[in-house]
């Protein structure tokens, strides 16, 4: 059965079923406890598990990673969170030269590290250059992590689950856009596969491959495309890595044409991966220079008047995919149905943070 | 000099005008934060004004200072200009970061303030890198470094404090201790009993700690801190007890929502820096009713001329949003 | 004139010059003045300009990165080494939310960091996962970072010292295997200007871009290729951040073909990111799917029997190339003529680090 | 339990063999390196073994522990499989971590050894968690970490043991402080005056240390500590003294090359661990020279066999180096 529930209450449902399932699993980051929640995504969570299982820490990035680590090598699986995924650069050494190696530079012999990192992806209102990275590149690029970017409600539980009951390390990305968006989500213990794409729009023109809250804005281009005659395959990734190759490349073979979009900069981007990977694979099938669409090669700037035209959105993902197909298209409607203001996600986002 | 000459020597009544400066500006933006045009995160320091008074009065515009999210008072006790900070905060182009930092990325280096970021204990070591630097160029400036209770748990900062001794640094920490990360308390982050400036003081620093709330002990603890510090003595780590009096992040009062108490709150207010400081100079003659009431004015007027730069100056051109990506310093 | 040194003299030269134009500037990092100076990259500095400008550091990878950069905030120019790449990912955090950001976050109104980091990557004689990592796509990722890795002396020491001299801070990536490689060096204070890649061969058939020691590699395969009848362009990247995409782009147009050649794993890669620009900006050029040669998607093993066949060398270039020309080329004779074993760049290489 | 019962349980005879097989082990790898057959950095802890053995007496099969990149002591003590860490040096199949590991990178998790690695302090964290994990079961296991001087100048090591602290984990750190790190004298680290087991008791934890020549000081000292623990009173760290007499990497001797002093080298040597052990022993009487004869014989054959195994050992198939990126455990 499937209800409508928020991308945050998703969230917190997956949570809640894991920390059943498995009695010892641990849940921890700063503010996991707090009247805040996390955005509401932890609720009820130390009311039903206890302090010993559901708790605060200190302002010890890169040390809770290395705990998280070493509690999941004794069997404790652990689910951490971060308010942005910008404070966690203090932990990349541990995530990186530990949690991802650890299995192979021990040649299999060691214990699973069992270990989901929620980052939380900051966005509007003047967040600015310190609370807004997207670093999915910087993870995909290291053998021995999973990435995970749901967009929906469903996806979002369903990828919490398997990250939490998978037996590597799972970096899931969420938006903090999102965790008001509504939509479906199955009851019960729903999994979604790590390393598949979702197929949203169907088409015969041309690929569009995206990924969280960009997915939303490719949406809201796919529907106008259609309305303009241009039927889209809108792909929306899930998970970064392992990527869906199969389902990516296929669409861009049969349409010849893609556009890549992306949350973070260009220069060494998941949208440079795809474009290179379809480029390399699906050369004899392209009918256009593949393009991308990511944010500017600059660091988001805090006030709302130069941040504006930093983020793309749905008029700008039409435009490329006219430019993709040498067809004029106008998507000033799309602008002009738009009413809340460019730097929120919708009136529910109330600042500050 | 004997003590006396130093009780002699505190800035009575430029404390008392500037916890005023800082306290007018912070509750401004806090009247006026819900009108939707600071569109960014502000941490206010109501109620901690005593730490960043006297420190601004103890440090000479030529020594440096960094911060963290919390800023606004350190950047305005060091000097900083208060229309170019609003301006800032509210995105404008005249800001001192001209848009592209807000509230939480402050700098105004022609009066040594060196810049504030949001990452927390981020600042910690560049501080200390400051201090590094003045003292190969053999000057008597001192780096300050405004740092909160929780920074004290990120490993930079006991690498910091580490080099900072080992090379004798010019670095005054100063650590507001208002008891809260966030939501959280002390006690989900260290350990019971722990007190931060004993800790720090293992790491072969010197230290002193005491109450924040009285800028007349901020001052003097400081002050002697800080001429050791110019007299080569190497670093020093000074806590202060203090208290923040609205939520974390924005406009509001938050003792409603279950992470503290409001009677806590209420005792802090009770010790108001501000308030009690005022009516201790009153009874003791330091400044006149009259004095406190020119004062008042000066702020109110300082705080709406700030207000309406802010709000009277152009958003940036939006094509400046790539700028400033690299110097544009020429290479030497 | 020009002289043939070591890369490693060319480093050390590079520095000497620097300390000696900026009285002020500071070299540290750990083993900064110790018996074995760095690979010998630091021979004589501390000798020449006192312990106050030369010295060794607590091991505090964090701490002292952003000390660096406060130094360089007051004028102090900082040049910092670190032995290995893989140490430096506990100060990402300083390098990427501070170094990098701190001009354009303050809109401008900063001093500027001037901070060289030398990073050294490692590889053979059992180096393994946690010695041998080369994330210059993570950083070409960021914003506000320069990012080199000179294949050759003279370019060590150019780019060092415009690197040195540069307003920004500096990444400055060099390979384990260079250290003892002879080339021609220009005496004096020689720069190499930073964002400008070196052709080092003209053709006509195909694009081989390159860095660092794989330019080594792709030099070996160039030359039988050429005994071959296959005529390349070689361009050796020198920066990664900024990319000479003018060179890189203008060559593609030529030749249509693509080979980019990465000492990293593939995904969200510099030859991906070479690949996907390729494809977007020399579509009609191209005349067969480009091309890229990466280390494989694992870390780097310890056992030399494993090692053996991670690192791509010329035999794959040329077999990459073959690929793209639709041509039979048989590249043993180039196995044949090697003599030193595998796992170590020559007879100079003693190990164990 | 009185302190005659504590002395009267010291496992000495288990002490100097255990001291016995870590240096044939050492002293075996140095004489052979040059052979250039184990292809890989080798960290050897000659001189250093009085703590290892005494520590690994102290914990139990089922007691955990981590190390970092000079763990061979550390692993054998703890109980590793000989044959298989030194397959795993010579690139082996057979060896504990199938090659892809190396020197540095050990692991025997049937004996509780956790697993080794190679970044300074990457594993006091780990360790941490461990104990984490530990207190969470309700066992009365104990997590030990293994760290040299230079662990306690990173910052996750100070934010390790805050944790440790804050939760009473049943952690035990043991820092073998051989005053170098790499080449570096603890003077350019650290500052002077600094004693590392009194900073780290800043942080609240229980602390002792002492002379890591004197094994039997390092058994009960960590059999005192680990008895705490395992009643429940929270984490400690130990801080012994004790010499790497060999070079920081590889097989040599390097007293020439500048950084340090022959002389200071031969004095820590006039107190070699193993070898004032044997005299004290056979001096009490506690073992005979036969006895002593035939602990240098078994220790011989099996580092004899250990080497015959690695050598014998097939290296791993080329294909198996894409293996075990990601866990083979099945979903649950
Ligand atoms: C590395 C990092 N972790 C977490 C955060 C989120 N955060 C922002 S302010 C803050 C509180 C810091 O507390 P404290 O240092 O005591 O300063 P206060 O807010 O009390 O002034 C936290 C945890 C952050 N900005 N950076
Ligand atoms: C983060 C990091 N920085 C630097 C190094 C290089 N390194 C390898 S071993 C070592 C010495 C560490 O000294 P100590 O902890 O005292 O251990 P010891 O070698 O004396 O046993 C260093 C600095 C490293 N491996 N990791
Ligand atoms: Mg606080
Ligand atoms: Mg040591």
């Amino acid at each position: 059965m499937s209800r409508h529930l928020s991308y945050a209450q998703a969230i917190n449902e997956a949570t809640m079923i894991a920390m059943e399932r498995d009695p010892r699993m641990l849940c921890f980051g700063l503010g996991m406890d707090d009247p805040k929640r996390i955005f509401g995504t932890t609720d009820g969570l130390v009311e039903a598990f206890g302090r010993h299982r559901v708790f605060d820490m200190p302002t010890s990035e890169a040390g809770m990673t290395g705990i998280a680590i070493g509690a999941s090598l004794d069997g404790t699986r652990c689910l951490m969170t971060h308010q942005r995924l910008d404070f966690f650069l203090l932990a990349l050494d541990q995530l990186v030269n530990n949690a991802a190696k650890w299995q192979y530079m021990f040649g299999g012999q060691s214990s699973p590290v069992r270990l989901v990192i929620r980052l939380i992806l900051g966005r509007g209102w003047g967040q600015g250059p310190t609370h807004s990275q997207s670093l999915q590149s910087w993870f995909a690029h290291v053998p021995g992590l999973k990435v995970v970017m749901p967009s929906f409600p469903g996806d979002a539980k369903g990828l919490l689950l398997s990250g939490a009951f998978d037996d590597n390390p799972v970096v899931f990305l969420e938006h903090r856009w999102l965790h008001n968006l509504q939509g479906p989500v199955p009851e019960g213990d729903h999994r979604v596969p790590l390393g598949k794409a979702a197929v949203l729009a169907e088409g015969r023109d041309v690929t569009i491959v995206s990924m969280s809250y960009m997915t939303i804005e490719a949406l809201h281009a796919v529907q106008f495309l259609r309305e303009s005659g241009v039927s889209a395959d809108l792909i929306d990734l899930r998970s970064i890595s392992p990527l869906d190759w199969d389902t990516v490349l296929t669409s861009v073979r049969k349409t010849g044409r893609l556009l890549a979009i992306d949350t973070s900069h260009a220069m060494c981007s998941v949208a440079s991966e795809i474009v290179a990977t379809a480029a390399i694979e699906c050369f004899p099938q392209l009918k256009a220079a593949p393009q991308r669409l990511t944010v500017p090669d600059h660091p988001s700037p805090t006030s709302p008047a130069l941040a504006e035209h930093f983020y793309p959105r749905a008029e700008n993902i039409v435009a490329a995919v006219a430019g993709l197909l040498d067809r004029r298209l106008d998507p000033s409607p799309l602008v002009a149905a738009r009413t809340s203001p460019h730097d929120v996600p919708g009136d529910w986002f109330k600042g500050p943070f | 000099m004997t003590a006396s000459d130093c009780q002699a020597a505190i800035p009575r009544r430029d404390l008392l005008l500037q916890m005023k400066r800082l306290r007018a500006l912070e509750e401004t933006i806090a009247e006026r934060y819900p009108e939707g045009r600071m569109r960014c995160p502000v941490h206010l320091s109501t109620g901690q004004e005593g730490v960043s008074a006297a420190v601004g009065l103890v440090l000479r515009p030529t020594d440096l200072a960094v911060s963290g999210h919390r800023a606004h008072t350190h950047y305005l006790a060091k000097g900083g200009s208060m229309p170019r900070m609003l301006a800032e905060i509210y995105g404008k182009g005249t800001g001192c970061s001209r848009g592209k930092g807000g509230s939480m990325h402050l700098i105004d280096e022609s009066v040594g303030f060196k810049g504030s970021t949001a990452i927390v204990g981020g600042t910690v070591p560049v501080g200390t890198g400051l201090g590094l630097s003045i003292k190969n160029r053999g000057t008597d400036q001192v780096a300050c470094v405004f740092l909160g209770d929780a920074v004290v748990e990120e490993g930079v900062f006991f690498e910091s404090v580490n080099f900072a001794v080992l090379h004798r640094l010019p670095v005054l920490y100063v650590c507001e201790n208002n008891l809260f990360s966030v939501y959280s308390p002390l006690s989900v982050r260290q350990p019971p009993g722990r007190a931060i400036h004993e800790m720090v003081a293992g790491l072969g620093i010197r230290t002193a700690h005491g109450d924040g709330n009285d800028p007349e002990f901020v001052y003097t603890t400081c002050r002697g801190m800080v001429d050791g510090i110019r007299a080569g003595h190497g670093p020093a780590f000074v806590e202060f007890a203090t208290y923040r009096w609205r939520e974390h992040c924005g406009p509001h009062f938050d003792n409603h929502i279950g992470y503290r108490e409001e009677a806590e709150y209420l005792a802090w207010k009770e010790r108001d820096p501000l308030t009690t400081y005022e009516r201790r100079l009153l009874t003791n003659n330091v400044v006149t009713d009259d004095e406190v009431t020119a004062m008042n004015e000066a702020v109110a007027t300082e705080v709406h001329e700030a207000f309406a730069f802010a709000e009277a100056s152009p958003f940036p051109a939006p094509e400046t949003a790539s700028d400033d990506v690299f110097s544009r310093g020429a290479a030497s």
